[in-house]
């Protein structure tokens, strides 16, 4: 549970229509752990899976994915009883991993394992980490361009240092805009208690009491929480940002898909795939791979044409980040 | 009469094993509802892998896993032997983990001082904190239900401040999980790998880990406190009836605090075997929930540490299941119905033969009375 | 024994009036506290919505609580019925809208509820025991099924479910508003909107209680009354609750126990069942986790009040007010501060005055007053210098204020004599 | 033998039981039991302790099943299944133990099973009119909306009864109805049940009370062992010749011989007032001495400050004002436990609540009281083997009727039970024994060895404290008698010259104190 949004599909039906002849690997045997919520959760872990279904289509990978007991005891259990079973490359979804990959690391170190959201810390671990911070970044900017009320909300659903490279980066892209420009912020739960993640009830009064105070525009980074966000935003008549993935697809009421301006994707499909095919051509951990604006692993969704005409905005900024002129922090 | 409380026991083993079956043939029902095969899944249970390390392994994750399962066990138990609910066992330990990962880190002495220093820590930190419930209910009358409940949650925010302010230690760069500062290398718990090898078998991957003995420890120490020491006489009495044990002299206020201390006080062990034999530190992955679960390892082991000890290495093997069940396609919350409808169905069989034994127990006293009677009328004619 | 009915009679009527007079004295502190701290979200009408939305299924699961504790079971089992109530709400809600929801989600709980009585009705299982158990099979049973039902290539997952969450209802519970006052001309939201002292606070309260409300809050908070009635004013609720005063008594006048224990028991469940179900509506669709402890809350709730309807209620409401502020506004928690204090200094001032009329001159006597002072000076202070309280010490603030209500107010709680002993027909005790 | 034979013809009989059979596991609580009662009178049954006595009557109300027999309700077969099915046919029993919920009102109890009203809904005012009126009639008084809680053994009595006219039952079932009340009480309870014989009704009364019986009953059968011995009547037979009837030998009595007071003061209670809240205070100005060799009764209906007394001397009370004074010591501010070791000894009324754990093996049942002191203890050990021991010493000297001293407590009949109690308390040579009700609900040789015990400490210098419902057992033990009344000592009276009635006036009130 990592601060996902609600969907894979924006994300697996663009990968498949991206499909390409791969050459057919014998005996590529991948292996992915989720983090706790598992397979199914049409977040953080779909999205995962749908990168390696990718890879079981284009690269013919033999493919396992295991889900974690709910109180995520049991995480170096399953890196291990994979390696037993022979999978190469292991995948461990989520910072949670950071820990338990180390250990199967240095007990496996002719597999290669990758984790998502935590940076490499064995020779034989490739760290997946995403700018979620330069994502959210463009997603201020498209806000603070697009409210008339010079007032947005972030709501976080559990007050981890992950979520908080969302807000931060949405910060610092408002500000770029107008410098004065009001944010009010409110996370659901500590961290480690999760639950801030499966509460849209409690989204829900957060974000309209934003709406009352005058935000016009609310992003939210807190999974399934995000739901009662929107539906704060249609019921105040305001707009919302979704996470992760384009919830403007995922989300099937029509009341609330025109509410969503935009979303900040984070593929970590594409990481996923990316890693694997890496793998296949022989690379090895040790090192991390960033998932930034530049090679388009965070971005905006477009879907609905809302922010449509502050497009160009949007671009600039993605481009000044591009081109190293404006660092985007992470922590606010 | 020693035979008695043979057949006592011999029944109670028998009602459990049947409960035991009973539960596996549920499950299977379940199983066989999501198109999956019971035999399958019983294969995947047993299947500890096929070489020795493997085996190895899965023997020290169910060791593992039994460990602060049994610990969290003997916690409840000492205040549900006097009818003292003590929900609170998981902020209690969360608290008491923290505070020790953090103190522990703030010096180097030789292993078995810091050790010994950490482990300590936990228990005054646990114990303190079950020492609120306890002075609002001696105090205050606050049902120790609510407040538990309550200081539970408090717990958890409490230990996320601490951990991202002023107990937060370095981290390496790109790592999102927060954590305390680590532990010297003094205070890392020796596994008992040792004990593998002396088989013939391989290392477990991860290793058993060294609190196993402790664990063993503080259930043989509890075992004696609760069974033959004076403390646990008077814990037992309160449970059994408060009345007569206040009639006896027996402080209710004092068993209140002391229970719930040592209650607290074990329970502030619960996170010590992973802090000291694999995270060495306390951070956002703290395993959590372990205090309810021991409510249920403590009911299915009766209260007695015996008994826990037998039910949190059941929970443990079941654990272990979870991953080989996915290799087989079967859904692995399977799991969790195992263990709810085991709790369950052993709870009534106990129920049962215990009536059966005690009904046993009272025909003996009616036919001793009656002979007793007889030879007396004998004698007076 | 006419004058003792009317002594009684007078008693009830007293009791209604203070508790009227301490209410509005409350709202007039709050009042003050909002003026002064600048905090409009202590009595806002949001902050009332929320509080609503947040109270109803810690009510509902209370009230299943009282309802089988009333009848001498205790349910720590409530959480896990809760959770096969979502689950069943939205697995029916989504094929069959917000009516099958409901009704399934009912079912959901009772189910929960009848393994319960089984096991401790029929088999004497220690109650906590059988509530434990369930705590796991809810949670367990519903994963189970969503990976079985709403597993990739479903018709389920079609319509977006995922393992975690159910696809939406397919239709929604009307909501409803209070005509004129709080909807259309919206009088009492421009009354609120003036922050007039007291009469926009007033009318906030009322705004945040009548707009907009989903009908299932008007049924849980009809609930209460009705339980209320049911169990003191009807042949039937005396039955159930004489099982929970002296189940050997009820048995000997010919009262069936075991079937009033059961019927309590799955009515339990399927309030906590309902509570599931006001959850569901709320996020209109189920989500893994999403009752998050509630029922142990409603456990606590009902514990708080006494073990009756309306004490519930308060205990619920306060929780539900001081999460719905916490989630709202960091700075409204912080004029909470002012708002003790201020209740503790009137606390002080009555205490001395009572202390003086009596004429008790002893010094232990004050300490309770002292030690009242001395917190509020603490209190103001703190509201004064903490600007922004940390956010962990935010989303404590419901359990903090439970936590202190119960120890400041004296504790006469007492639960049904016979709760949690285990019957056995014939036996006696 | 019997007188019933002559009527039998009239009208059939208004209760029947034909061999009526009741097997326990162990027990055989009724055998072969034949009885019939006469409509329009008052039908007693006696028999020791164990009879059989409780358990026929439950099979009567429908409570249990008879393993055989047949039972006959104005001439009809009846087969009840539940006491619903009882109360159908017109039959009402009071318990011997109150059968009342405590935290409901009286009308709640009353009406509980057979609530008045439409559609559910309980007609309140209804109920309590016709509870006065019934009430009224009778001469039944109590107030309809009070809590039974707050209500005292008495008005409980008359709750249960009322119980069972507002029922409208025609047989009345009387489990030991006088057991727990002062002779006023019983003579207003009788008046009461003469009023109803001649309405009609029919009352089944058990007792243990042979006076009583001899005075009320139109009819008495005997049962002994679980079955009919006799049927006799009251008007040719005396209490002495029924006792016989009832356990086949003399009665004990327990009369005191020779005096063995000493001048040595054990106990001085002194002025002891408990108080709670600004309410009547529940016990003022007690004082009294204890001598060694003394046995001090206390007389008093239940709920006049006998519990407080008892639990102010035991520490289990704190005291507004006063002192209680062990040989030299001030023990008023002492633990329970420092006044257990300082060697007060304690026989609770009620043994299941106070003295026993019942789901405890009897050894372990030994340490309790005793966890801080030799045998028991060793260090902060228990002493398992010392206590068993000792354990098998109390089972012997006692006559604890048991198969082992690992027997579960709540397999031992009441007797027995008691018997432990006695000798748990007698171990460890106290110098000071409260004795409350050692004797209820004890078998006639079981009273007779306690009493035997009780004398014999005495003899050897132990000072008691004796409080008891059984005014004979007070009279008869007692070397001097407090009458205890509204929290007050209200008399000191000398047992060799005072009645069980003079006694009685005090302790109702009816006779005001001359000195004290
Ligand atoms: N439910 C039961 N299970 C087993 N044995 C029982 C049960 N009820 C009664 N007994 C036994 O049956 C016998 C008769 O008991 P009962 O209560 O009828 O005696 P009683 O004549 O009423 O005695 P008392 O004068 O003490 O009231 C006793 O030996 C008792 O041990
Ligand atoms: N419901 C019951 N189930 C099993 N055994 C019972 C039951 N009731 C009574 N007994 C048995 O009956 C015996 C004596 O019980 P009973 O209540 O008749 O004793 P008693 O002499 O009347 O003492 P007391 O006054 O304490 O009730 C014991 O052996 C007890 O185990
Ligand atoms: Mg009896
Ligand atoms: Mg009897």
């Amino acid at each position: 549970a990592c601060g996902g949004g609600s969907g894979d599909s924006g994300a697996s039906t663009e990968t498949q229509g991206a499909s390409s002849e791969a050459p057919k690997a014998a005996g590529l045997k991948i292996g992915l752990a989720f983090d706790v919520g598992g397979r199914g959760d049409k977040s953080f872990n779909d999205s995962a899976y749908a990168g390696l279904e990718r890879a079981q289509k284009e690269l013919g990978a033999e493919i396992k994915d295991l889900s974690p007991a709910a109180d995520g005891s049991n995480r170096g259990d399953l890196l291990r009883q994979l390696a037993n079973a022979g999978y190469n490359p292991i995948i461990g979804v989520g910072f949670a991993y950071g820990e338990d990959i180390k250990a199967a690391a240095t007990e496996y170190p002719d597999i290669q394992f990758a984790v998502v959201d935590s940076a490499s810390n064995a020779p034989n671990v490739t760290g997946l980490l995403f700018a979620e911070e330069q994502g959210s970044y463009l997603a201020g900017v498209a806000a603070a361009d697009k409210s008339k009320s010079s007032h947005l909300g972030f709501v976080g659903g559990v007050e981890n240092d992950l979520i908080k490279k969302f807000q931060a980066g949405f910060e610092a892209g408002a500000k770029s805009v107008k410098s004065d420009i009001k944010i009010d912020v409110k996370y659901l739960t500590p961290d480690g208690d999760f639950s801030g993640f499966k509460a849209p009830d409690k989204g829900k009064i957060a974000a309209e009491k934003m709406y009352q105070d005058g935000a016009d525009i609310v992003y939210h980074a807190s999974g399934d929480s995000g739901l009662g966000v929107f539906q704060a935003a249609a019921a105040a008549g305001k707009q919302a940002i979704g996470v992760d993935s384009d919830q403007y697809e995922t989300v099937k009421e029509a009341d609330l898909k025109k509410v969503i301006m935009t979303s900040m994707i984070k593929r970590v499909d594409v990481g996923v795939f990316e890693f694997i095919k890496a793998f296949q051509g022989g690379a090895k951990g040790g090192s991390n791979t960033v998932y930034d604006l530049k090679v388009d692993g965070v971005g905006l969704s477009t879907s609905g044409g809302f922010i449509d005409d502050v497009a160009a905005k949007v671009d600039e900024a993605k481009k000044k980040i591009v081109d190293g002129s404006v660092t985007v922090p992470a922590k606010p | 009469m020693m035979p008695a409380r043979l057949q006592r026991t011999l029944l109670t083993l028998a009602g459990a094993a049947v409960a035991v079956l009973l539960a596996v043939a549920i499950s299977s029902v379940a199983i066989l509802a999501a198109e999956a095969s019971p035999i399958t899944a019983l294969e995947a249970m047993f299947d500890f892998g096929d070489t020795q390390a493997q085996v190895a392994t899965a023997v020290a994750f169910i060791l593992n896993r039994a460990v602060p399962l049994f610990i969290a066990g003997l916690a409840v138990a000492i205040g549900f032997r006097m009818n003292l609910f003590n929900i609170g066992i998981e902020g209690q330990y969360r608290i008491a983990a923290i505070v020790a990962a953090f103190v522990g880190s703030q010096f180097v002495l030789p292993g078995p001082i810091q050790i010994t220093l950490i482990v300590v820590v936990a228990m005054l930190v646990g114990g303190l904190y079950a020492l609120i419930p306890a002075v609002l209910k001696v105090t205050r009358g606050v049902n120790e239900v609510i407040s538990t409940i309550m200081l539970n949650y408090i717990a958890i925010n409490l230990a996320a401040f601490l951990v991202r302010g002023p107990f937060t230690g370095e981290r390496e760069a790109g790592q999102l999980t927060t954590s305390t500062p680590q532990l010297p290398e003094s205070a890392w718990f020796p596994n008992l790998n040792f004990l593998f090898e002396m088989f013939g078998l391989p290392a477990p991957r991860g290793g058993l880990w060294g609190f196993l003995t402790v664990a063993i420890l503080v259930g043989v120490i509890i075992w004696v406190v609760l069974e033959r020491t004076r403390f646990g006489f008077e814990l037992k009495a309160s449970g059994l009836n408060a009345s007569a044990a206040l009639a006896s002299g027996v402080n209710p206020k004092r068993m209140v605090i002391s229970a719930m201390v040592l209650s607290g006080a074990i329970a502030g062990l619960i996170g010590m075997p992973e802090i000291l034999g694999r995270t060495h530190a306390y951070g956002s992955n703290f395993t959590a929930g372990l205090g309810f679960l021991g409510i249920a390892v403590a009911l299915l082991g009766r209260n007695k540490p015996v008994g826990i000890a037998v039910a949190a290495l059941l929970f443990g093997f079941l654990d272990r299941a979870a991953a080989p069940l996915q290799f087989a396609d079967i859904p692995p919350s399977v799991i969790a119905i195992i263990q709810g409808t085991i709790v369950l169905l052993v709870v009534i069989a106990n129920e049962i033969t215990s009536r059966m034994s005690m009904r046993q127990e009272e025909r003996r006293a009616a036919r001793q009375l009656d002979t007793t009677s007889q030879a007396q009328a004998e004698v007076a004619a | 024994m006419t004058t003792s009915v009317a002594a009684s009679e007078a008693r009830r009527v007293r009791r209604y009036h203070l508790a009227l007079i301490g209410v509005a004295l409350l709202i007039l502190l709050l009042s003050l506290a909002r003026v002064v701290a600048d905090a409009p979200d202590l009595t806002s009408s949001g902050t009332f919505a929320a509080a609503l939305l947040l109270a109803v299924p810690i009510a509902l699961a209370g009230l299943g609580g009282l309802w089988a504790e009333r009848a001498g079971i205790v349910n720590i089992g409530l959480e896990g019925m809760m959770v096969l109530g979502t689950w069943f709400a939205g697995w029916a809600g989504y094929q069959w809208g917000a009516a099958a929801a409901l009704i399934a989600g009912l079912i959901g709980g009772a189910l929960g509820g009848l393994i319960h009585a089984i096991a401790t009705v029929s088999f004497g299982v220690d109650h906590i025991i059988s509530g434990v158990a369930i705590n796991l099979l809810g949670p367990g049973v519903t994963r189970f099924l969503s990976e079985v039902l709403y597993a990739q290539g479903t018709p389920a997952a079609e319509k977006g479910a995922g393992i975690t969450t159910s696809p939406t209802l397919a239709s929604e519970a009307p909501s409803v508003s209070l005509p004129l006052l709080s909807d259309g001309p919206d009088l009492l939201g421009k009354l609120e909107s003036t922050h007039w002292f007291l009469i926009s606070d007033v009318a906030g309260i009322l705004r945040g209680l009548t707009h907009d409300v989903n009908v299932l809050v008007i049924l849980a908070v009809a609930l209460i009354p009705l339980t209320f009635f049911v169990l003191w004013r009807t042949a039937f609720g005396l039955r159930l609750r004489s099982c929970g005063e002296n189940p050997w008594a009820a048995e000997s006048l010919g009262v069936n126990v075991y079937l009033t224990k059961y019927v309590a028991t799955v009515i339990s469940g399927a309030l906590a069942g309902l509570g599931g179900v006001f959850l569901v509506f709320v996020t209109t669709k189920y989500v893994e986790g999403q009752t998050a402890g509630r029922g142990f809350i409603g456990l606590a709730a009902m514990i708080f009040g006494n073990w009756r309807p309306g004490g519930l209620a308060a205990g619920a409401s306060l929780f539900g007010y001081a999460d719905g502020l916490q989630l709202r506004s960091s700075q409204a928690v912080t004029g909470l501060l002012l708002f003790g204090a201020l209740l503790l200094l009137i606390y002080t001032g009555a205490e001395v005055r009572r202390r003086l009329a009596a004429g008790e001159p002893g010094v232990r006597q004050y300490t309770g007053a002292v030690a009242a002072s001395l917190a509020a000076i603490v209190l103001l202070w703190l509201w004064m210098t903490v600007d922004k309280l940390p956010n962990e010490f935010v989303f404590i603030t419901p359990h903090v204020l439970t936590l202190l209500v119960l120890s400041a107010a004296s504790q006469s709680l007492r639960m049904p004599k016979a709760d949690g002993v285990r019957y056995r027909r014939g036996e006696q005790h | 033998m019997s007188t019933s034979s002559d009527t039998l013809a009239a009208a059939p009989p208004a209760v029947e039981l034909e061999g009526i059979t009741k097997r326990f596991p162990g027990v055989v609580a009724n055998h072969d039991i034949r009885i019939a009662v006469e409509p329009g009178t008052v039908h007693a049954i006696v028999g020791e302790n164990g009879a059989g006595k409780s358990t026929l009557m439950k099979i009567l109300y429908g409570m249990q099943r008879p393993d055989e027999g047949r039972i006959r309700v104005h001439g009809e077969d009846v087969n009840f299944r539940t006491p619903s099915d009882a109360i159908a046919a017109g039959i009402g029993m009071v318990h011997q133990h109150f059968m009342l919920a405590d935290y409901l009102t009286v009308l709640e109890n009353i009406v509980l099973g057979a609530e008045p009203g439409k559609g559910g809904l309980l007609d309140t005012a209804g109920a309590r009119k016709r509870i006065n009126q019934l009430a009224e009639s009778h001469g039944l008084r109590v107030d309809p909306d009070r809590i039974v809680e707050d209500l005292g053994v008495g008005d409980r009595q008359r709750v249960e009864i009322l119980k069972v006219l507002y029922r409208g039952a025609r047989i009345l079932i009387l489990d030991e109805p006088t057991a727990v009340l002062v002779p006023q009480e019983v003579d207003e309870l009788f008046a009461n049940l003469r009023e109803l014989k001649a309405e009609g009704l029919t009352v089944i009364f058990i007792s243990h009370k042979l006076d009583e019986v001899l005075s009320i009953a139109d009819a008495i059968t005997v049962i002994r062992r679980g079955t009919t011995v006799a049927a006799v009547d009251p008007a040719s037979v005396t209490a002495r010749q029924l006792a016989e009837l009832m356990v086949g030998s003399e009665l004990p009595t327990p009369e005191t011989r020779e005096s063995t007071v000493t001048d040595r003061v054990v106990l001085d209670v002194r002025d002891v007032t408990v108080q709670r809240g600004a309410a009547k205070p529940l016990l003022e100005d007690v004082s009294f001495p204890v001598r060694a060799g003394e046995v001090v009764g206390i007389a008093g209906v239940e709920g006049n400050g006998q519990s407080e007394l008892i639990e102010a001397i035991m520490g289990l009370q704190t005291l507004s004002r006063g002192r209680i004074v062990l040989g030299e010591d001030d023990i008023t501010t002492w633990s329970t436990l420092r006044r257990r070791e300082a060697g007060i000894g304690y026989i609770p009324e009620d043994r299941h609540r106070q003295g026993l754990l019942l789901e405890a093996p009897l050894w372990e049942n030994r340490v309790l009281g005793h966890q801080t002191r030799e045998p028991a203890r060793k260090g902060i050990w228990v002493n398992r083997t010392a206590s068993r021991k000792d354990t098998e010493r109390i089972v012997a000297e006692y006559d604890v009727r048991t198969p082992s001293i690992d027997t579960l407590a709540l397999a031992l009949s009441g007797g027995n039970q008691q018997k432990l109690i006695v000798g748990r308390e007698m171990s460890g040579a106290p110098k000071f024994l409260i004795a409350a009700h050692p004797t209820r609900g004890v078998d006639v040789g079981a009273q007779a060895a306690i009493w035997d015990h009780l004398r014999t400490a005495r003899a050897a210098g132990l000072a008691v404290l004796l409080i008891s419902a059984d005014l004979d057992e007070l009279i008869g033990l007692s070397d001097s008698l407090h009458v205890i009344y509204s929290g007050r000592m209200v008399a000191r009276l000398d047992p060799s010259q005072v009645t069980p009635e003079q006694l009685g006036g005090y302790m109702t009130g009816a006779i005001a104190e001359e000195q004290s």
